[in-house]
């Protein structure tokens, strides 16, 4: 995943995330970060732990319970000049600030006819397997690559949650950020030194000739397992992370199925209309002639997802559905 | 009350033991409001809550056996296993769940005390919410909509002073919540939350009023979290001293001195309560362990409704 | 594209929604309207002229702009016995009211064990078209078409406009409703005596055997006009109208493209992760080999909708778009 | 005023015409708000305002051409032709639309303050908003958010009494807007929104108080819309006598009489007046009418951002 010739440092995801905004609100007095908790409490995540000591309450603003407002407010700040991070506590309640994120931070540089830009970061948690609930567990990651004006990006791995977010900022258009809430705990080797990473590219995290796994942020780590397994029973998989949704890479995702001829797509949003059906359109609009099978989606069941532990794992994307998907196909 | 702590004690002790997953969140210090409330309600009146509702389900009369098996996520739960802690749910007493987003269930009770209104029934909806979703424009909307159409709707704001790590003084700027209230045309007043009497007390009259056709009324109860607002919960927000200052008015303790000193209960009756509670805990766990699965093959059942299509 | 040996009547679409919400008033008192100027107003399209003074402002009910309240009570008035109708003015307002319909409308039956059903129909005006600029032009079907346990139609004739909507009332789930602006003015022959239609399956409006164009709401007009232009260069183009997008028939799909081996797909919405994706995936997925030629996708540019009449056009599907392609892939 | 006035005037001219199209707001009745409350803003402050803003931009000081070439879609527009009538943008007088989201410009009030405010800047952020608005959670959330971190915002709410069809009286339970505001902590005069002088003076010292770090402030201004909601408002749900009262107090009309009796305006000067706005107007058609359409092939520019990346 990460080139073996440079040092690494290992870290969790939750510590690149902080270290990058820490590092952006070092270098650049017009970045803040504001959200719900994000200060006294620490980040429900505990993203910004020791965030609020370090640069006080005016950078790192604890908002309300009012997502439309704050959100709506990152996107009045950045058209002041500021560079805001908004972190929206999870993707479910995002549903609340929808109104700011797609009729205005998505609109007003185009209705403006160029005038205004709005730089703003938004950061937000997704997905699910935590036993929280159908209203705790959204994936609409999809929902968002739908929006024109907006970038959206799905950071999978500590190096890409470490150097995302200064692309990020550097970005003068919004640019949302879905950082999958089972990613956070997890560790990785983090390359030494290292550097901001583009937000327009897919990466092949593991290379293979036989079928694409193509992925995104949580359900890498799946897609990877599922590699493994495949390999012992001599099915050698590619793994592609998108990492952007929007605008989506469809040059690698046609070179590499290209190049493989079959192709698994792994979501853990629900499959009608969403991120996967936007993939596998792609294929069969620009390399139908590619494929050696059909197409196959390994998403989320189209329901509500359920507490209990059984029925979860039964609703979401499991390495043992991707196998069978792939071993399917590739006969 | 007793019941409610108890229960939820017990609750906090499976979390450990890995027996209740997800988020759980307890409500040790505000039993008062559930209880005090609950008193004050018929049984075909409606009931909305947070994310916080144990107390609410239990102090409603929804068994403890089935409110436990549900947050084992065992099928014989009350949602079927499906909702867990934040989703509870039961139509024979009329308790509309279990709202995991914040300020969510207020427009639910609007229509639900709509319906009623519509169709000339004399019923009350009882919605609670914490006072950090009265930021949200739901809370707004929500307030405005029940006063305008004179609504049937008690709103019961449970006002533990944070929301998450957030204190109600860096959450709104005026933190006067019967002010609130009044800018709607809505009649509101502030009660003790740790005194289970004064709740009671304060309840009955406000029913009373919105079942006579007087209008929704806003009831601010002043209470307290005795413990973190999760499982996850660090508190760095708050000091140890003001959580003790707090539980100085623990409201058990309170209504106990109360019933001693007026000699209503004797410490064999005190004792024979926390067993007999004691019991029904352990038969509620007893119950949600002998709980079964639901099978995987459900999971697309109700997803759209079975009958009536 | 109505049996020609019943009687029929010449109606609006405006009219026939407006008789369909009459009668179910009539028959059911525990129908109402509620909405933003459904009444004193006489609805933002006038649809529901005449109902205030024949029911009363208790049914046919003025809300404030309180979209997320008013939704949120029309799902509890549904759970509480009721039978709603609900008009949110347009879909581009319903931003604001999508925590109530995805966290509760489409999450409560499932959550609550099967206990708690929403007998709930949302009806929204959609579309683009009439120069009212980006904020008010969206199309978001797809969007809507990606939640579980919510239904979505979009009639697109007179007789859908009036015959879907009983259905929809006696669905015990929640049913939104997308009635394309474009088309309140529209003219059609309403078969008579009428009576419901159902909810899940689409129509062939006009049989072919070269290409599918498979469409819904607002743009089956353009389809079927395109299908004309076809017919005189000698191509037979059979048009699908989808009529409901969640469930999918995606039986009549296959069905059709199984038939003419060539489809183009028509949507209104944004191209990406959108109703057109999950129609193209669903053919990738299982009728890949029965294409004689990639799929091809005809939906609105991926900008925010520009206001000048010209700029509009060239954002939006046109008929001559969709001959063009259909020429492309027929060859 | 007058400039608005006989712009405006124009302009339902040339709707009939069809060189406008889509929605079209009027604001003619509504003019001595925006004229009173821009004449006490600074060139380097922000405006917000609502689809109904063609007053505000003209008043902002927007050239009338770039406006109206904008309502007739030409690439001299303000906003290219993108826009059209209810999205008027102007970087050179900071006016950030336009925006046809009712209650959707005001969180943008309260970023573009809180920008002002973390760069130590002595900016004031007006917004304008109908009362209709105020029903809507977004007035409430950002109304909290203003008042709580004290953001050096103008609240302008334009009470003409209807949103759309529908009157104050049955949209807010409390039709008190200063109570609302109060219930923010936030100060709040009622002004006679026909008067511009009073307007202009209110406005004055409520951008005063703001810049010098007095917090937001909250003017409910009284006025009327004379005309249809839009070009598409048959207005069942007014009576012509209550349109023609309102009349009586058109801020023209009240500004003329006001002046004359100071003797400061003569009728020459006040035909003067007319006949140098009626050339301003009739060049900004002619104008309009030159313009040339955006080259189609730029639909796709500044979906994104074309430098800085
Ligand atoms: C719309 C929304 N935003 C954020 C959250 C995350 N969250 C859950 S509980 C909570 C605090 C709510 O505080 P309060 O309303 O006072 O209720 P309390 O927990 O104190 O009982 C937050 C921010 C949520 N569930 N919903
Ligand atoms: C969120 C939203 N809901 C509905 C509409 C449709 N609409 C446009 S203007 C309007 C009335 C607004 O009234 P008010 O705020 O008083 O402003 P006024 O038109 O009177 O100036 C409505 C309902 C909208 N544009 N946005
Ligand atoms: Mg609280
Ligand atoms: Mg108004």
């Amino acid at each position: 995943m990460t080139d073996v010739m440079t040092k690494t440092r290992t870290i969790t995801y939750r510590e690149a995330v902080r270290e990058a905004i820490r590092e952006a609100m070092q270098q650049d007095d017009r970045v803040f970060l504001m959200g719900e908790d994000v200060g006294r409490y620490g980040g429900c995540y505990a993203v910004s732990k020791g965030l609020l000591e370090e640069f006080g309450p005016e950078r790192v603003r604890d908002t309300p319970l009012s997502e439309s407002a704050f959100v709506g407010a990152g996107i009045g700040a950045a058209l002041g000049g500021m560079r805001p991070i908004v972190e929206v506590m999870t993707v479910n309640f995002s549903l609340l600030a929808l109104d700011q994120i797609v009729n205005n931070a998505a609109l007003y540089l185009h209705m403006s006819g160029g005038q205004f830009n709005v730089p703003l970061v938004i950061r937000m948690a997704t997905g699910a397997g935590r036993q929280v609930g159908a209203q705790h567990s959204h994936s609409l990651e999809g929902w968002y690559a739908h929006i024109p004006g907006i970038r959206v990006v799905t950071p999978a791995t500590v190096e890409d949650a470490r150097w995302m977010l200064p692309t990020a900022l550097s970005d003068p258009d919004p640019v949302i950020i879905f950082e999958h809430s089972g990613l956070y705990n997890s560790e990785g080797e983090l390359p030494e030194p290292g550097g901001p990473v583009d937000i327009v590219s897919s990466r092949v995290r593991q290379a293979g000739s036989d079928v694409s796994l193509i992925t995104y942020g949580g359900n890498l780590p799946k897609a990877l397992a599922a590699a493994e397994d495949l390999a012992t029973v001599g099915v050698s998989a590619e793994v592609l992370d998108l990492r952007v949704l929007r605008p989506l890479d469809t040059e690698a995702i046609l070179a590499s199925v290209g190049a493989t001829h079959h192709a698994v797509i792994i979501d853990e949003g629900w499959k009608t209309a969403g991120i996967s059906a936007e993939i596998a359109a792609c294929i069969a609009e620009q390399a139908v002639w590619e494929l050696d099978a059909p197409i196959r989606r390994v998403c989320s069941a189209e329901v509500p997802i359920p507490y209990a532990r059984h029925m979860e794992e039964a609703a979401l994307p499991q390495v043992s559905a991707i196998v069978a998907a792939a071993r399917e196909i590739v006969g | 009350m007793l019941r409610i702590r108890r229960f939820e004690e017990r609750c906090a002790q499976l979390y450990q033991a890995e027996k209740i997953r997800g988020f759980l969140h307890l409500y040790i210090g505000e039993e008062a409001v559930a209880v005090g409330v609950m008193e004050a309600l018929q049984p075909d009146d409606a009931v909305v809550a947070t994310y916080r509702e144990h107390g609410h389900a239990l102090a409603r009369g929804m068994d403890p056996k089935s409110v436990m098996a549900e947050m084992y996520g065992k099928v014989e739960g009350c949602s079927r296993g499906r909702g867990g802690s934040m989703h509870l749910f039961d139509a024979s007493t009329r308790f509309y769940g279990g709202n995991a987003i914040v300020g969510g269930g207020l427009p639910l009770a609007v229509g639900l005390a709509l319906a009623d209104r519509l169709e000339d029934r004399k019923r009350v909806t009882a919605v609670f919410f914490g006072e950090g979703a009265v930021a949200e424009g739901e809370f707004h909307e929500s307030m405005n909509l029940a006063a305008l159409w004179h609504l049937p709707v008690l709103f019961c704001c449970e006002n533990n002073l944070y929301a998450m790590g957030t204190a109600l003084g860096r959450s709104e700027s005026q933190t006067r919540m019967t002010l609130k209230a009044a800018s709607y045309e809505m009649s509101a007043w502030e009660v003790d939350g740790m005194d289970v009497v004064a709740v009671e007390e304060a309840a009955r009259r406000a029913v009373e009023s919105v079942r006579s056709g007087g209008g929704p009324h806003f009831l601010e109860f002043r209470t307290y979290r005795f413990r973190a607002h999760s499982m996850f919960d660090p508190e760095l927000y708050r000091s140890k001293e003001e959580v003790e200052t707090w539980k100085e008015r623990d409201p058990i303790d309170l209504l106990d001195e109360r019933l001693t000193i007026d000699g209503i209960l004797t410490g064999e009756e005190r004792a024979a309560m926390e067993d007999e509670v004691a019991e029904e805990v352990e038969a509620a766990v007893a119950f949600a362990e002998a709980g079964t699965w639901e099978p995987v093959e459900e999971l697309t059942r109700f997803v759209y409704s079975e009958v009536g299509r």
